[in-house]
């Protein structure tokens, strides 16, 4: 057990340098950031002033040296653009992104295990087929034109819902801004939620369903009908719960993607995330909030890993003797 | 075809047929299957692979998976009918009133909950106890399965147990809530030839202890031979030949199952070249007019080919599905 | 002797089944090998069947491949012919593969799905440039004949056929480099009784006709004693006893060869009282010290269980067992 | 009572420190909060704001003299003095800060008495006041306490109490300051002017134009900038909407590499650029109208001159244009040796001006006409403007705004040889030495007529060469709930304290 | 390879037809229906040259004036018609739709083809290799599984346009599109290859022909290979449909292919921009195409994954 957390933080530690590695030397091609911060009125000579400043002239291994040995005391540097600490920055944005993708992750995953085990046990049926095939239109056009068309229909032709950011929010402790407490709060993430759990929750589905027909056919469920366990137990009790073991790695790993995900959503809805930053800061070349956003997907990516690891362990007893062969 | 005592048999099985729908036409797994188990008896049941033994077993306890079906044919439990149940009858009916015990003991257990989890579940499903009695009987019943220090092992998960022990495993989940009849479907075929006598013995002795008769499947006649009272041996879906085990081994009377003694090598008997029957079994959809043994059979005759052989009783309670024996017949 | 096909001396094969090294620094773990062939060694004589059995897991299958170059073997030699085989040098090996083939267990999983039957069976012929153009094709409906299927069945994917037919077309597939030596690694266990004594007496009648020389493989010792000369018998990846086959059954001498011959039921209804095997193989990584066998064996003795038993001439073979040894062998007979 | 504004546009300020940035966006919003000297109506007057008059020294031409406004209160309660406006503008020239570059001529700034300021500067600047109009006046008092004497550096590593934290003197204070996502202002009670209709301000940047244009329609704004033109006829239809639209200070034009041998990007013999024929032809070829009918569904001013109207320099004769000539062109190019055409690359920004892309790839279409056949790069600004800057395009689109209304400014960046503060946008590479001269006197002539003389001179000369294949002048629009007066404002900086409500 | 002459052998033809695929898909209506959209796109995107009315890529065809014309009403200006309507270049809807699925297609296909072929390689050599260069690849795999697609897409993008110089960034556009893609794609082509590998070199076929001394690329290739191509036909099927959505995505974060020819994701983006404004045409039929295209390409491949899968029939 401490062996495998051990390793799985070795793991994470190389991740994380990988990303940061492949991430700095990106940026170096996506733009003068030079450019975008300053007025058109600066002269050129100031503007190698500034870029000097900037250190954006130091050989490639200094920049990243040192980002890297001011990254791992939290620091990022300031925002070219908005010119605040990029770690408060994204601090302050990220509440937005997790609740985002929390509650439209805890949707899809419903959503997608509810239609996956519905149209796994009635394969064939008119209903399970139409959620197959409606399920798909989530993956068949892309997440901005969704958004968009949801916005049109429900915020534009009937009001219901508002068009765009999180309506009001309340301080939960310090920092934690949560607009799940007010009502225009929760209003407002309907929409993004949908749009951005669209795609998952088809893939989640398709996962569930495609597992549980596979537990299904397997012995253990055939022995447990012969023993005259009710279809409850059967199909609950031991087929979803068999399931759900590759299912939660998969979530896991979507959760990831749906905060990468997020970016487009939050564009649409111009919801206050990190991804919405991310996206702007692209544009203006903010190289501090860039890095430091990969990083944090980056970290996002190898915690959710872990603690998917975790629930495996927990869901999974075969595991506990032997890890060597649980990954494949 | 008569009950081998006066007792009404515990199985029934009428003329059961069994059938998939497929795009070419329907295959008839199982035609016209009958035979009885009475109470604390031992039915072995033999054939080669695709025979339909499983699909026998499944269509006994309603398991059978679609697009089978049953498509005629009665199944009687003392007396009961139970093929035409409706679905939660039938579920109070498996593992309480018939137990069933799979191939493989590596694929049989959900190996996700413990032994005791997987025990007590079944016990009280069926038997209204409390968690606590529950838990006592599933150790009283792994300790008698032979597993040793079952009370602690109890909480093991299925992978902590060799596949020998897993099987025990099986067979006490097949019996914890005392069913009358228990279907072995080649318990032991995955298990080493050390540990298949072993299990052999444990369901039979504990079968015997209770009471419970048991459909015994397997296609080692050697199993057969040394476990079961009566064997019924099936071809192509068909019931070749059913008696008592002594009778069938030494002396079987159905061409098939004469063929199939000869074709097994023995430790004692040194012959140069095993019998050997030719050909193989038809396929579902090519079974030949008439006895379905026919092309393979060295006693064929014209009838063979052209009408099928019914079960004919023969001395001492054997049924044998040949023409060759149809005159005799009639003087018993 | 000098007769040997194929001779194996301290042919030994460990797998290391370590956990990764985090784990072994952290839980304070040695590296951790099983091993599946200790220190083997026989002889197979030209035209002879030679059969190995012995429980799941007692490396027989870890043998076959070692001596047909699936695996390397981490200790001793194998001689073929007299050469030495050393997978490793190719064009030497070349020559020498052509001359021992193998039959696999699974009818299934042996040939190719997605191949067809005359593709599968021409593979070897292609593949050693035996022979080229349609002269393949004719070759393969002839082997075809031979095992009793026909040419036209070379046109058919695998799919098409049953399990002994597709043990058939494995046997054709082995033949066609005319082989002299066939490792049979349990080519009937998957197969029923009928479809397995028309293999068993293909195999025969192909000996019998091409003077092939077999190493058996299989845990039912009735086919064993059925089709072998000489069986050795392997416990825990170590060969206990080495005997003539009709020898072997009327007089086993290690109590493993008494214990497997006990277990196996009895057809005949002898009535005879079987005596009840007890236990179970042990953890082939942490095999018992001392004989492997002693935890099981009704004969025990104290050594047993520290000294590893060294091999004792038999009447038709070998032995290892503490029994067997001069001094005992004496004392167990008056016992029996 | 009180009137919330809900207003949205396409981005935030960038900062809320007065002089960090010379930005606009940025800069309409330190209006409210902030305020400067002089202002700029709604027709690009100058007029009194902190200051209530303003002149040339009659004693030194170089000095200007500001009399400040009394009884002006900051939102902190302290009182301005002339030594806020002092520092206020020795902090705007000083290095950081962004609008340095408008106040390099400034040499010294004294306070004469409590109302006046002199501002001496290192030569003759007549138009130096033009350059005031978004220097804002912090307290110096304040600045000192929180550290911010000077504006924020980029290169700081650390945040500038200013960035999120203001004291003006401007009709609204800030109350909450979340950037990009949400800002609200509201009323300065001590305010010197009359009290605003508007109470308070929640601003908000909604970066995509559909949502932006939703959150109109569905009634979460009332205040919409950036209003893509495509919608604008929509939304004037749309019941209780309405929409105002005027004229920018901004026009959109085109530029080529006039002078190197060859171009990277193209097959062609030589530079065609360089022929005078080729970028007649290309004028020629060019349909302004069309590009204002489709391209900007009506909303542009199409127009030759390469300034936009309210600039001092900018005639009728410049802006006139010809109704496009194909087979004009198409002669001219052959007279050029170009009659079989040629590829060249058209480099683009696609998210810095209205429709950038789609009037690029409308060009495209046009030149292909005339056997131009052009390869159209659209990018993020971020990557565009470097390209410009590094003399790395051969043929590119450039939006300008002339903040001080004057042609000069012009001159200097887009006209002017590139050397020093010169020229940094000159991606034509245009170089006359005899123009430069000429240029440069212009910042220092104080005879305004003979100033505008010069003026006309240089613009002839630019039309002549044709440096600039200028397309239209920007046109903007803000759309609003019905009931809400407000003009658009030439520099793009409407200003909620003139909101009116009906 | 095969060298037996011929008999009674059915035709290939009649053999596909006769397969239990090929059954289970004629027993499909929905599975007809999505093979017949596909196929009818995919036809209308290869013939788009002479299907067209228009060629809306080339520059010199286009009319700005035409722009904004209504489906079957007469443009204001010029009194052209067009089926589709116009969009806001002048282009004509219905053209510009076959041109613009003809890109994503390429784009679609190519990225799989790319994908597919880095990922079967790599995983057939680390599934049958082993030992540390399959931990290896696996690890560069779950490094790279742990980049969202989207976001990888985005920085392959970024540095391609880097590296190329400004002359050619134009016409490599495309090919940086499906490297971008693609590389954020292979690693599930990778995984299963290598899974199934696994499986497949311990099966006894591929002992046998390891036994008579077969060399390890003829095993990779003509063995292992064919049979580990059901479950990547599958994910190449709805990696089809993701490359797809995938391109058009990254067309709205304004990394694509120009403007100047468009795919249909490029059509959508633009298109998006009048929703509001009325010129519904320009969004609503390329999004139908692509729609129509991903559903009915996602449906065929759920319908393959069904179909190839054994246990389900
Ligand atoms: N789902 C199905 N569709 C079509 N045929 C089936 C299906 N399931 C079983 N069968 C056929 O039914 C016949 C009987 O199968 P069954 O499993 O009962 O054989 P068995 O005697 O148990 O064989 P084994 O010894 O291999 O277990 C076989 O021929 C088999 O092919
Ligand atoms: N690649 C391997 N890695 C680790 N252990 C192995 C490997 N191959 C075989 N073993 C182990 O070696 C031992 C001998 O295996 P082998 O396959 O030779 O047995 P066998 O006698 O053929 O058994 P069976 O009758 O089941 O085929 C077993 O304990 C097995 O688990
Ligand atoms: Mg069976
Ligand atoms: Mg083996």
């Amino acid at each position: 057990m401490i062996a495998f957390i051990l390793r799985r933080i070795v793991q994470s530690v190389i991740v994380m340098l990988t990303v940061a590695i492949v991430a700095f030397a990106l940026f170096r091609f996506v733009g003068d950031p030079v450019a975008s911060m300053v007025g058109q009125e600066t002269t050129l000579a100031e503007r190698a002033e500034i870029r000097q400043a900037l250190g954006l002239n130091d050989p490639f291994p200094v920049q990243f040296f040192n980002f890297v040995t001011r990254a791992v005391q939290g620091d990022f540097g300031v925002s070219y653009r908005l010119q605040q600490p990029v770690m408060e920055l994204i601090l302050s944005r990220l509440p937005a992104t997790l609740e985002l993708a929390l509650v439209s992750g805890v949707l899809a995953f419903f959503f997608g295990v509810g239609f996956g085990v519905y149209t796994a046990l009635r394969r064939g049926n008119w209903l399970s087929g139409s959620i197959m095939t409606i399920s798909l239109i989530g993956v068949s056009l892309p997440t901005f034109l969704i958004g968009v068309l949801l916005i049109w229909v429900f915020a534009v032709e009937l009001q219901w819902l508002p068009s765009f950011g999180r309506g009001d929010t309340v301080y939960i402790g310090d920092w934690w801004r949560t607009g799940l407490l007010t009502e225009s709060g929760r209003a407002s993430l309907i929409l993004p939620a949908i749009t951005l759990g669209l795609y998952q929750m088809t893939l989640i589905m398709r996962l569930v369903r495609a597992e549980m027909l596979e537990v299904l056919r397997t012995d253990y469920i055939k022995f447990a009908r012969a023993r005259g366990l009710s279809n409850r137990a059967v199909n609950f009790g031991h087929a979803l719960k068999n399931t759900l073991v590759p299912v939660i790695t998969i979530t896991g790993l979507q959760m990831g993607s749906i905060i990468a995900f997020s970016i487009i959503t939050e564009t649409v809805f111009q919801w206050p995330g990190v991804g919405a930053l991310f996206i702007r800061s692209v544009q203006f070349v903010d190289v501090p909030v860039m890095a430091a956003y990969l990083m944090l997907i980056a970290l996002v990516f190898v915690v959710i890993n872990l603690i998917v690891d975790l629930l495996y362990y927990a869901v999974d007893p075969r595991l506990r003797v032997d890890r060597s062969s649980a990954r494949g | 075809m008569t009950a081998i005592s006066n007792k009404p048999p515990l199985l029934s099985v009428r003329d059961l047929v069994v059938e998939f729908p497929t795009r070419r036409g329907t295959l008839r797994a199982l035609d016209q299957v009958s035979f009885d188990i009475a109470e604390g008896e031992v039915l072995g049941m033999v054939g080669e692979s695709g025979a339909g033994k499983s699909l026998t077993g499944a269509a006994i306890i309603g398991l059978l998976e679609p697009p089978g079906r049953i498509a005629g044919g009665e199944v009687w439990l003392r007396g009961e009918r139970i093929d035409n149940l409706s679905v939660e009858k039938m579920r109070r009916i498996r593992g309480r009133r018939i137990g069933m015990v799979f191939q493989d003991p590596l694929t049989s257990l959900n190996p996700l909950y413990t032994v005791a989890e997987q025990l007590i579940e079944t016990i009280r499903t069926h038997i209204d106890v409390s968690e606590k009695e529950a838990r006592k009987r599933a150790i009283a019943l792994l300790d008698r399965v032979g597993i040793p220090a079952a009370a602690r092992r109890i909480d093991d998960y299925p992978h902590h147990f060799s596949g020998g022990m897993r099987q025990r495993v099986v067979i006490a989940l097949a019996l914890s809530a005392e069913p009358e009849l228990v279907i072995a479907d080649e318990p032991t075929t995955a298990l080493d030839v050390s540990g298949q006598a072993q299990i052999i013995d444990v369901l039979k002795d504990i079968c015997a202890e209770r009471g419970a008769s048991v459909m015994l499947i397997t296609h080692d006649m050697g199993v057969i031979a040394e476990t079961a009272d009566r064997v019924a041996v099936l071809y192509a879906g068909r019931m070749a030949e059913i008696g008592p085990v002594r009778d069938v081994v030494q002396a079987a009377e159905h061409p098939y199952t004469a063929g199939l003694m000869g074709a097994i090598p023995t430790l004692t008997q040194t012959a140069d070249r095993l019998t050997q029957i030719p050909g193989s079994m038809p396929r579902l959809n090519a079974i030949p007019q008439g006895c379905a043994f026919n092309p393979r059979c060295p006693r064929v005759f014209d009838r063979c080919r052209a009408e099928r052989p019914e079960l004919i009783a023969r001395a001492s309670g054997r049924h044998v599905a040949c023409w060759l024996y149809e005159t005799e017949t009639e003087n018993v | 002797m000098s007769d040997a096909l194929l001779s194996v001396s301290g042919l030994t094969r460990r797998f290391d089944v370590s956990k990764p090294l985090l784990n072994r620094v952290i839980e304070r773990e040695d590296r951790q090998f099983l091993t599946a062939a200790a220190d083997v060694a026989f002889e197979i004589r030209r035209g002879e069947t030679f059969a190995l059995v012995g429980e799941s897991g007692s490396g027989k299958s870890t043998i076959a491949k070692m001596i047909v170059g699936l695996l390397e073997p981490s200790e001793g030699e194998i001689r073929f012919d007299g050469k030495g085989m050393d997978f490793a040098s190719g064009s030497a090996m070349r020559a020498l593969r052509r001359r021992f083939q193998m039959i696999f267990q699974d009818p299934f999983a042996s040939l190719n799905p997605r191949w067809r039957v005359g593709d599968i069976i021409a593979e070897p012929i292609r593949t050693f440039g035996l022979l080229r153009g349609a002269a393949i094709g004719a070759e393969v409906g002839r082997l075809l004949d031979l095992v009793g299927l026909s040419a036209s069945d070379a046109e058919k994917f695998p799919h098409e056929f049953s399990g002994g037919q597709r043990q058939r077309i494995a046997i054709a597939r082995a033949l066609s480099s005319k082989p002299e030596f066939i490792v049979c690694d349990e080519p009937t266990s998957a197969l029923d009784v009928s479809v397995q004594a028309q293999i068993l007496n293909l195999m025969r009648d192909l000996q019998d006709e091409f003077g092939l020389t077999y190493l058996l493989i299989s845990h039912d010792l009735s086919v064993v004693r059925h089709m072998s000369n000489r069986i050795g018998v392997l416990y825990l990846g170590r060969l206990v006893e080495v005997a003539e086959a009709k020898r072997l059954f009327t007089e086993p001498q290690h109590p493993y060869t008494q214990m497997l011959l006990a277990a196996v039921p009895d057809l005949a209804l002898s009535g005879r009282r079987r005596t009840p095997v007890t236990g179970e193989i042990p953890n082939p990584i942490n095999p018992p010290p001392g004989c492997a066998f002693h935890p099981r064996c009704p004969h025990v003795m104290d050594h047993c269980r520290t000294d590893a038993p060294a091999s004792h001439p038999t009447a038709s073979g070998e032995a290892a067992c503490h029994l067997l040894a001069p001094s005992r062998a004496a004392a167990q007979t008056a016992q029996d | 009572h009180a009137e919330t504004i809900r207003w949205a546009r396409v981005g935030d300020a960038l900062t809320l420190d007065p002089h960090s940035q010379n930005e606009g966006p940025t800069h309409t919003l330190n209006h409210h909060i902030y305020e400067t000297l002089v202002g700029r109506d709604d027709d690009g007057e100058l007029t009194p704001r902190l200051a209530t008059e303003w002149g040339i020294s009659e004693d030194d031409e170089n000095v200007w003299v500001f009399t400040i406004r009394e009884g002006v209160m900051f939102h902190d309660g302290s009182e301005m003095t002339v030594d806020d406006v002092v520092f206020s503008i020795n902090r705007a020239r000083t290095t950081p800060s962004g609008m340095a570059a408008l106040h390099a001529a400034v040499e010294e700034v004294t306070a004469v008495d409590d109302t006046t300021v002199h501002v001496r500067m290192s030569g003759p600047a007549p138009l130096y006041v033009q350059n005031l109009t978004n220097t804002f006046i912090m307290s110096q008092a304040w600045a000192e306490e929180n550290g911010v004497e000077v504006a924020p550096d980029f290169a700081a590593g650390e945040e500038a109490h200013s960035v999120r934290n203001t004291n003006g003197t401007g009709p609204y204070r800030l109350v909450e300051r979340d950037p990009e996502v949400r800002t609200v202002l509201q009323v300065f009670e001590d305010h010197w002017d009359d009290a605003p209709e508007v109470t308070e301000i929640i601003y908000t940047p909604i970066s995509e134009a559909a949502t932006r244009v939703a959150a109109l329609l569905s009634g979460e704004g009332d205040i919409v900038q950036d209003v893509p033109v495509q919608d604008i006829a929509r939304l004037e239809q749309t019941e209780g909407i309405s929409v105002v639209r005027g004229p920018e200070n901004r026009n959109i034009f085109f530029s080529y590499d006039m002078t190197s041998e060859s171009l990277a990007s193209s097959d062609a013999e030589g530079n065609p650029f360089a022929s005078p024929e080729v970028r007649e032809a290309m004028s020629l070829a060019v349909d302004r109208n069309a590009i204002r009918q489709v391209v900007m569904r009506g909303e542009s001013q199409p127009s030759a001159a390469p300034l936009p109207p309210f600039v001092n320099g900018w005639t009728e004769e410049m802006h006139a244009f010809d109704d496009p000539d194909l087979e004009r062109a198409r002669e001219l190019m052959a007279e050029a040796g170009y009659g079989d055409g040629f590829t060249v690359q058209l480099d683009c920004p696609n998210d810095r001006s209205l429709n950038d892309e789609s009037i690029c790839q409308s060009l495209v279409g046009m030149m292909a006409q005339i056997g131009i056949n052009v390869d159209l790069n659209a990018q993020t600004r971020s990557l565009h403007f470097p390209l410009i800057e590094n003399w790395e395009t051969d043929f590119y689109l450039l939006g300008w705004g002339v903040p001080t209304f004057d042609s000069q400014y012009v001159f200097d960046f887009l006209v002017h040889t590139r050397e020093g503060s010169y020229g940094s946008f000159n991606g034509s590479r245009y170089s006359n030495p005899e123009l430069d001269a000429k240029i440069e006197a212009l910042a220092t002539m104080t005879d305004l007529e003979e100033r505008d003389a010069l003026i006309a001179e240089i613009w002839d000369e630019v039309m002549e060469e044709r440096i600039f294949l200028n397309i239209h002048n920007q046109v903007l629009a803000y759309a609003m709930r019905d009931g809400i007066n407000l003009d658009v404002h030439p520099e793009n900086q409407p200003h909620m304290a003139t909101v009116t409500f009906d | 390879m095969t060298d037996f002459t011929p008999e009674n052998r059915p035709s290939i033809f009649f053999r596909a037809w006769d397969s239990d695929v090929a059954y289970s898909f004629r027993r499909s209506p929905l599975a007809i229906t999505a093979a017949l959209v596909s196929l009818v796109i995919i036809l209308a995107a290869i013939f788009a040259p002479w299907l067209a009315p228009h060629d809306p890529f080339n520059p010199a065809s286009l009319n700005l004036m035409d722009g904004f014309t209504p489906p079957m009403e007469p443009n204001a200006f010029t009194g052209n018609v067009y089926w589709l309507g116009t969009d806001n270049q002048g282009r004509d809807v219905f053209s510009t739709i076959l041109y613009g699925a003809r890109i994503s297609l390429f784009v679609g296909f190519m990225a799989v083809l790319f994908a597919m072929v880095l990922g079967i390689t790599l995983g057939l050599i680390a599934g049958y290799r082993g030992g540390w260069l399959d931990s290896l690849l696996m690890r560069v795999a779950d490094v790279q599984l742990t980049f969202p697609s989207i976001l990888l897409a985005l920085l392959i993008f970024g540095v391609a346009r880097g590296f190329i110089p400004p002359a050619y960034r134009e016409a490599m556009a495309i090919w940086v599109l499906i490297v971008a893609i693609g590389l954020s794609d292979w690693v599930q082509y990778a995984r299963v290859v290598r899974g199934a590998t696994m499986v497949e070199k311990n099966k006894e076929y591929v002992q046998a022909a390891r036994v008579i001394g077969a060399h390890p690329t003829k095993i990779l290739v003509r063995h292992i290979l064919p049979n580990v191509m059901g479950p990547v036909l599958v994910i190449a099927t709805i990696g089809l449909a993701l490359a797809i959505i995938a391109e058009a995505t990254l067309s709205f974060l304004g990394v694509g292919v120009p403007a100047t020819q468009p795919s249909l994701g490029t059509l959508i983006r633009i298109g998006q921009g009048f929703l509001f404004s009325g010129e519904w045409w320009i969004l609503l039929f390329p999004a139908v195409t692509l729609l129509a295209l991903a559903l009915s390409v996602n449906l065929l491949g759920d319908w393959l994954r069904d179909a190839l899968n054994p246990r389900l029939r």
